[in-house]
């Protein structure tokens, strides 16, 4: 990631959206709404003085799965790139009422600026790479397992932001109901994947990530304990399987073949896991003191409006339609698709995938070059 | 020589650094130390402002050392040796020290001992700054062509992907065949599309190309060099040797399936593998009525415990061809787990099982029992056994990797993984990449893969490929190690044989075998100068010296 | 000869995004990096580490 | 019909052997031995034969809590019904409840000469021969008499809603020709009796000239709403239960309730609920009764469980313990009435109630009956 922000070739439009997208392979124009930040790009370096005494602070941070707010000036992560600041123009007093302006006196650079506007940039490209990943399913609709209703039922994603060093608790693996260690953790696969209702199709990543998941839990506190219930355990990538076997031999990760049926609660807001374990044939509950679910990956919201403007055509589940015998390109000669936007894929399938979109649009720009020159 | 005079920068990174360690101080105490003729607070170092403030310091205080007491090297570096060059100095003369990862920030509560930390790398950056040497890069050329090993799907991908590109590509193939693993099967699911058809089109495309060269019943049989000029000597069948420099080397040496002996009661007629029963579909051979399929024949037990990642689409994709030729037909497949990841996967297996082929799950530790007309398993999710007559048994065993790949990992100085497979720079994000420039992987040789992601695997390991090519030179960075001391070095070996990169070869000199390090094949990990007992091997910009130094001062004030 | 070369646009600033944009920039292509969020870094940014290696993942 | 087209008709086939069916089911909660997921497997791996043997095919509720979470949409409720019509060929047939009373009762609805019973009906409570809307009364004047000793009180909630109907100035056709709707016969896999009563029915409403037929009895609605198109099309008069009903006409009218003091719970009919998939009718309604507090159980809505026995077949120990569970989680809530809309339930958990050792404080309604004491 910083590689690519120091590249002088790569021009990072952030915070923007393709609007539309004309011409044909070789000879695109694309539209680009760069959204005003209210902050000048060149001119501020994140350092943070601005948001200190910003009065906004009940904002639910998107970036930390809504687990910690931020303030209506923010930076979406300490570690983002580029590395400024961005004033939320919806929670902004100064931009709402046109009072305030804390931050803009704290600034001693001089960076805020409230007049700035969108700005449309057009761009003359040979090549589109379509690479809009994935969001993850909300698992609100799943009522038996209690997301939004229990506290101490997360999605695995969440989880992520509490595990992570710079999250909002430091990289504790404190529950959300009374800021308590989890000793005892569930994991949950298949929460909206393989599910006719939802996702039909295998999210692919899950699995693994269980599992790491469940391995850094007990690294935190190694005398917890964990257990992952799963349907299929699809472990198929490169050592995958050998990391399934340490999960279990190392880590002391319990797995158990079985989809959750329902969760509920107990007193002390610990959630009650009931589920059959179909290799014992066994129906069972069990108490853990926080459930994780390991939710559906789908392709990116938004996705289908680009992909309408890019008049790129989508699969049934809304993936971008790229099969053999070029499993880079898309339906529109001059536009290749790498990533989770194509389906699941894990990370080392989306780089490969990403080399290769490069290729095809490499290809284009030489070889246009080529006839222009011959 | 010259005298030695050092700015010290320190950035307050706004509130970051200074809301936690007095900058101020930091500041007055760089002035004391040895060399130092400026220091400087800055609010930001990194800003516009920042960088001329340093430029116009170096000018007019004719500094010839740069510190910058800040955040880490891995943002800014690049920045402040830019500046350094800007104004007329070698940017190896710069030093950073951080202080906001390593000090404000790691020691956010104990404001005091993390100024007193931070005066500790100060000065002990101070102390490596004054034994700085200036560096140039290193360039060296590219030869403009790539070498592709193995013309399965993956290497006849990346050839012909390479050749559009208008390069040079020699793709060897040490069968007869093109096609590798692929022209075997039958169809290729998602999509239907005929194995054959998709090889013999890729064959047919790359005939258009007169840069590609294709040369069959070939072998490789030694690669010396390094990126951008590696040497191959290949041998094709009963014919004199070529040798031919190359820019880059693709390997896309395939895979091959294990042949199950002694597994199931294999015996090639009755009880076949999957790789045999395509070959039956494609030519309308297999007519039998009562299938059983047994999964992981031969992978994830103790002796090979990686699943091959293919199988068990194989399987349904074959359960829907027999269903499909005759719906009377019965077909089993006796599964662990149902590997079908994916959108298209899972779909297939959708499909099989509307077409009325039946699953059945058994554990490790009770495999089925293949009798004389009829499978036993136990069913663990059902609880029971059941047995199941069959006409037909098909062993789907995994993908092992070809014969041969040692002598490949040898050569090429590229390691393979404990299951032979080849073992890439970095299992996440660099999957097509070896540790050593100039040397890429695709396809089955790196792990089991569908042809979609073979293709992918090509297709990715050629754009990286061609980054080189399309360069035409590579440069690197001069901090790689240095044989220094010709006379000390015994030509034992030792430092090639731990350089993980294989930058260092052992030549015949005039004064006996020395080492021989290939500077721009370097990564300057240091590896073979902490091996050389001999201390013949010198780090550029990291000598001894200079981190000596750094750890004397940094006990002693 | 690279000033006459095309650009191009990619769409999504995640690790695929990312990479394309690398291979592209390293081959001598300008490349316009668009992203919604206001950084980059997609989900994986998000993540604390990653399967199989349990390498950090920024 | 064929084993194979029973699994194609219900999606058997895509079975994930996952086993949130088995997790779900309130009777493998209690008794392991019997398993949703078993049965489809066995059906998908096993003898057809050995499948309609099981005598554990009558112990299924058919309450659809596995149907409901089956992400492969298994139509298990659908797959019972089809095994349980192949298991009568073969003369497999449940244990009925009740020394097989309430089944004679429906077979002798079949005969053409049977009159319903229509003197219950209070003198002050008015009711027509002809006319645009039909309350269906259902099997409750059999409860009331059979059910006397749990005091169960059926007929309550079939006088409700005719009180309630006439509250809304509705002068509600009730007709002797009326038949038992047919739920259980169809559900024990006996077809053609269903169809002989729902032709009744059919007949009976075509001669009433209703457009419109209310229901106080989740089962009766749901056969009415979903079965009976499927056999005869599409019906030529609307269907609503009694609590949807009232929810239509909260929209468009001014109504006030008198106070009522008291908290109650709702426990989700499987009928009304997860097969109609109605879970806010009932909810609204009890929502705009001032002073009534609604505490919903743990378990509720689509996840609601079941009261534990259904069709009057197989009921044990099994089935005594499904419902004395719900009555805890009824109590937990801190609920003094337990409020349903089916009178089913309300039997099946009076009736635990009314069992010995047990110290239940709650009291069971139904909704009609809470519904018309406000008004």
């Amino acid at each position: 990631m910083l590689d690519v922000g120091r590249h002088p070739n790569v021009n990072i439009l952030a915070y923007s959206e393709v609007e539309s997208l004309k011409g044909d392979i070789g000879n695109f124009t694309a539209t680009v709404r760069k959204k005003a930040r209210y902050v000048d790009e060149d001119i501020c370096n994140a350092c943070g003085d601005c948001l200190v005494k910003c009065p906004v602070k009940k904002i639910p941070d998107d970036f930390d799965m809504g687990l910690k707010n931020r303030k209506a000036v923010y930076q979406y992560f300490s570690q983002g790139i580029p590395a400024v600041m961005t004033i939320d123009p919806d929670n902004c007093i100064y931009l709402k009422k046109g009072k305030c302006g804390v931050c803009k006196t704290k600034c001693v650079k001089g960076a805020i600026d409230y007049e700035q506007k969108d700005k449309i940039l057009e761009l003359d490209v040979g090549a589109v790479i379509v690479a809009t990943g994935l969001d993850v399913f909300d698992p609100t609709p799943l009522t038996q397992y209690g997301y939004g209703k229990m506290k101490n039922v997360i999605t695995g994603l969440e989880y992520e932001r509490l595990i992570n060093a710079t999250g909002p608790t430091g990289g504790n693996l404190l529950r959300p109901s009374d800021g308590e260690m989890a000793h005892k953790v569930a994991y949950v696969q298949c929460v909206g994947s393989r599910d006719f209702n939802y996702c039909n199709y295998c999210s692919s990543v899950c699995c693994m990530y269980a599992i790491k998941d469940a391995m850094l839990g007990r690294e935190h506190e190694p005398d917890s304990e964990s257990y992952i219930f799963h349907t299929d355990f699809r472990n198929v990538g490169k050592w995958f399987q050998k990391y399934e076997i340490r999960g279990k031999e190392e880590y002391g990760i319990n797995y158990i073949r079985g989809r959750v049926a329902d969760i509920t609660e107990d007193e002390n807001q610990n959630p009650i896991l009931w589920y059959e374990d179909t290799e014992t044939r066994e129906v069972k509950s069990l108490n853990v003191e926080m459930a994780v679910l390991s939710t559906a990956a789908m392709a990116a919201k938004g996705s289908s409006e680009l992909a309408k403007k890019l008049g790129v055509n989508l699969s049934e589940h809304g993936f971008v339609a790229a099969g053999l015998p070029y499993p880079s390109d898309t339906n529109v000669p001059g536009i290749f698709a790498c990533g989770f936007c194509i389906g699941p894929a894990d990370i080392p399938e989306s780089v490969a995938q990403a080399s290769a979109a490069a290729n095809r649009a490499a290809e284009v720009v030489f070889l246009g070059e080529k006839k222009k020159t011959a | 020589m010259e005298e030695i005079r050092i700015g010290v920068f320190v950035c307050n990174c706004g509130s970051n650094i200074a809301g936690f360690l007095d900058c101020k101080e930091l500041a007055e105490y760089s002035k004391t130390l040895p060399d130092v003729t400026f220091t400087r607070e800055n609010l930001f170092s990194c800003s516009e402002a920042g960088v001329t403030d340093i430029k116009n310091a170096i000018i007019e205080n004719k500094l010839n050392r740069v510190i910058v007491a800040a955040c880490t090297p891995r943002t800014h570096e690049p920045t402040f040796r830019a500046a350094c060059q800007d104004a007329g100095m070698n940017p190896f003369f710069f030093e950073f020290v951080n202080i906001r990862e390593h000090c404000s920030w790691a020691h956010k509560n104990e404001p005091e001992p993390a100024t007193q930390k931070a005066k500790d790398l100060i000065r002990m950056g101070v102390a490596r700054a004054r034994l700085l040497e200036p560096q140039e890069s290193i360039v060296a050329k590219v030869e403009p062509s790539a070498l592709i090993i193995g013309g399965g799907i993956a290497g006849l991908t990346a050839t012909q992907s390479l050749a559009a590109r208008g390069f040079e590509v020699t793709l060897v193939e040490r069968t007869n065949q093109l096609g590798g693993l692929m022209k075997g099967l039958y169809q290729i699911f998602p999509g239907d599309i005929s194995a054959e058809q998709l090889t013999s089109e890729k064959i047919e495309t790359l005939s258009k190309y007169p840069n590609a060269n294709v040369m069959t019943e070939t072998n490789v049989v030694d690669v010396a060099g390094y990126v951008g000029n590696y040497v191959a000597t290949i041998q094709p069948n009963k014919k004199q040797e070529i040798k031919k420099k190359f820019g880059i080397i693709i390997v896309a040496t395939g895979t091959r399936s294990l042949i199950p002996d002694g597994l199931y009661k294999y015996d090639g007629k009755k009880i076949i593998t999957q790789m045999h029963l395509e070959s039956l579909l494609k030519t309308g051979k297999f007519k039998t009525k009562n299938v059983v399929m047994i999964q992981c024949a031969g992978s994830r037990n103790s002796e090979r415990i990686y699943c091959s990642r293919i199988c068990c689409m194989t399987a349904i994709k074959s359960g829907i061809f027999i269903k499909q030729q005759n719906p009377d037909a019965k077909v089993f497949i006796l599964y662990r787990d149902l590997m079908c990841h994916g959108v298209e996967n899972e779909e297939i297996l959708r499909r099989a099982k509307e077409l009325g082929v039946r699953f059945v799950k058994f554990s490790e530790d009770q495999p089925p029992q293949v009798e004389e007309n009829s499978v036993k398993v136990f069913n663990d999710v059902l609880g029971r056994e059941m047995e199941i007559d069959y006409d037909s048994v098909v062993l789907a065993t995994p993908l092992i990797p070809n014969e041969g790949v040692e002598s490949v990992s040898k050569m090429l100085k590229v390691p393979l993984d404990e299951y032979k497979f080849f073992l890439e720079a970095h299992i996440k994000l660099r999957p097509n990449d070896f540790a050593t420039d100039g040397i890429y992987v695709c396809g089955t040789a790196h792990w089991p893969a569908t042809i979609t992601e073979s293709i992918h695997q090509a297709l990715g390991a050629a754009a990286r490929a061609s980054i080189h090519l399309t360069r035409e030179e590579v440069e690197v960075e001069p901090i790689v190690s240095m044989l220094v001391d010709e006379d000390a070095c015994r030509g034992c070996g030792l430092c090639a044989s731990v350089c993980p990169y294989g930058s260092i070869e052992m030549v015949q000199t005039s004064k006996g075998i020395k080492a021989n390090i290939v500077a721009v094949a370097c990564k300057g990990c240091g590896t073979c100068g902490a091996t050389c007992y001999k201390h013949a091997i010198k780090m550029n910009h990291f000598t001894n010296e200079q981190l000596t130094a750094q750890i004397s001062v940094a006990f002693n004030e | 000869m690279e000033n006459k070369l095309k650009d191009v646009l990619i769409i999504g600033g995640g690790i695929a995004g990312i990479q394309a944009a690398l291979d592209l920039g390293d081959m001598g292509i300008k490349v316009h990096l668009v992203e919604r969020k206001p950084s980059i870094g997609g989900i994986m940014a998000q993540l604390d580490k990653t399967f199989p290696t349990n390498d950090c993942s920024i | 019909m064929t084993i194979d087209a029973v699994i194609k008709k219900t999606n058997a086939h895509y079975c994930l052997e996952c086993g949130i069916c088995t997790g779900s089911c309130p009777i493998s909660r209690i008794n392991p031995k019997y398993s949703p997921r078993l049965f489809v497997e066995k059906s998908l791996l096993i003898s057809e034969e050995e499948l309609i043997r099981d005598d554990d095919l009558w112990t299924c509720l058919t309450c659809g809590a596995c149907s409901a979470r089956c992400p492969s949409l298994v139509d298990y409720n659908d797959f019972m019904f089809q095994m349980r019509q192949l298991a009568i060929e073969i003369d497999n047939r449940g244990v009925c409840t009740h020394a097989g009373t309430i089944q004679a009762v429906s077979a002798l609805q079949t005969k053409k000469f049977v009159k319903k019973d229509l003197s219950w009906i209070p003198k002050e409570l008015k009711t027509k021969q002809k006319g645009d809307v039909l309350f269906f009364v259902g099997c409750t004047p059999y409860y009331q008499i059979i059910f006397d000793n749990i005091k169960a009180d059926s007929l309550n909630a079939s006088k409700s809603t005719i009180k309630i109907l006439n509250k809304f100035g509705i002068e509600p056709v009730v007709s002797q020709d009326e038949r038992c709707c047919g739920h259980d016969s169809y559900w024990t896999g006996e077809l053609e009796k269903f169809k002989t009563l729902a032709k009744s029915n059919l007949e009976m409403i075509k001669n009433s000239g209703a457009k419109q037929v209310i229901f106080s009895c989740a089962e009766g609605y749901s056969t009415f709403k979903t079965l009976y198109p499927q056999f005869f099309g599409k019906l030529k008069f609307d269907v609503l239960h009694i609590s949807q009903f009232i929810a239509e006409k909260l929209d468009s009218e001014e109504i006030t309730f008198n106070e009522a003091n008291e908290k109650i719970t709702f426990h989700d009919p499987c009928r009304l609920g997860r097969f109609e998939k109605e879970f806010d009718a009932p909810r609204k309604v009890l929502s705009v009764i001032p002073g009534l507090e609604i505490l919903e159980m743990e378990r509720n809505r689509e996840n609601g469980m079941c009261c534990g026995s259904s069709t009057w077949m197989n009921c044990t120990q099994v089935n005594k313990k499904i419902q004395v569970d719900r009555l805890k989680e009824a109590e937990k809530t801190g609920a003094s009435t337990l409020v349903t809309a089916c009178p089913k339930c309300k039997i099946h958990l009076n009736c635990t109630m009314n069992d010995n050792g047990f110290d239940f404080k709650i009291k069971i309604k139904d909704l009609a009956t809470l519904v018309a004491e406000a008004i």
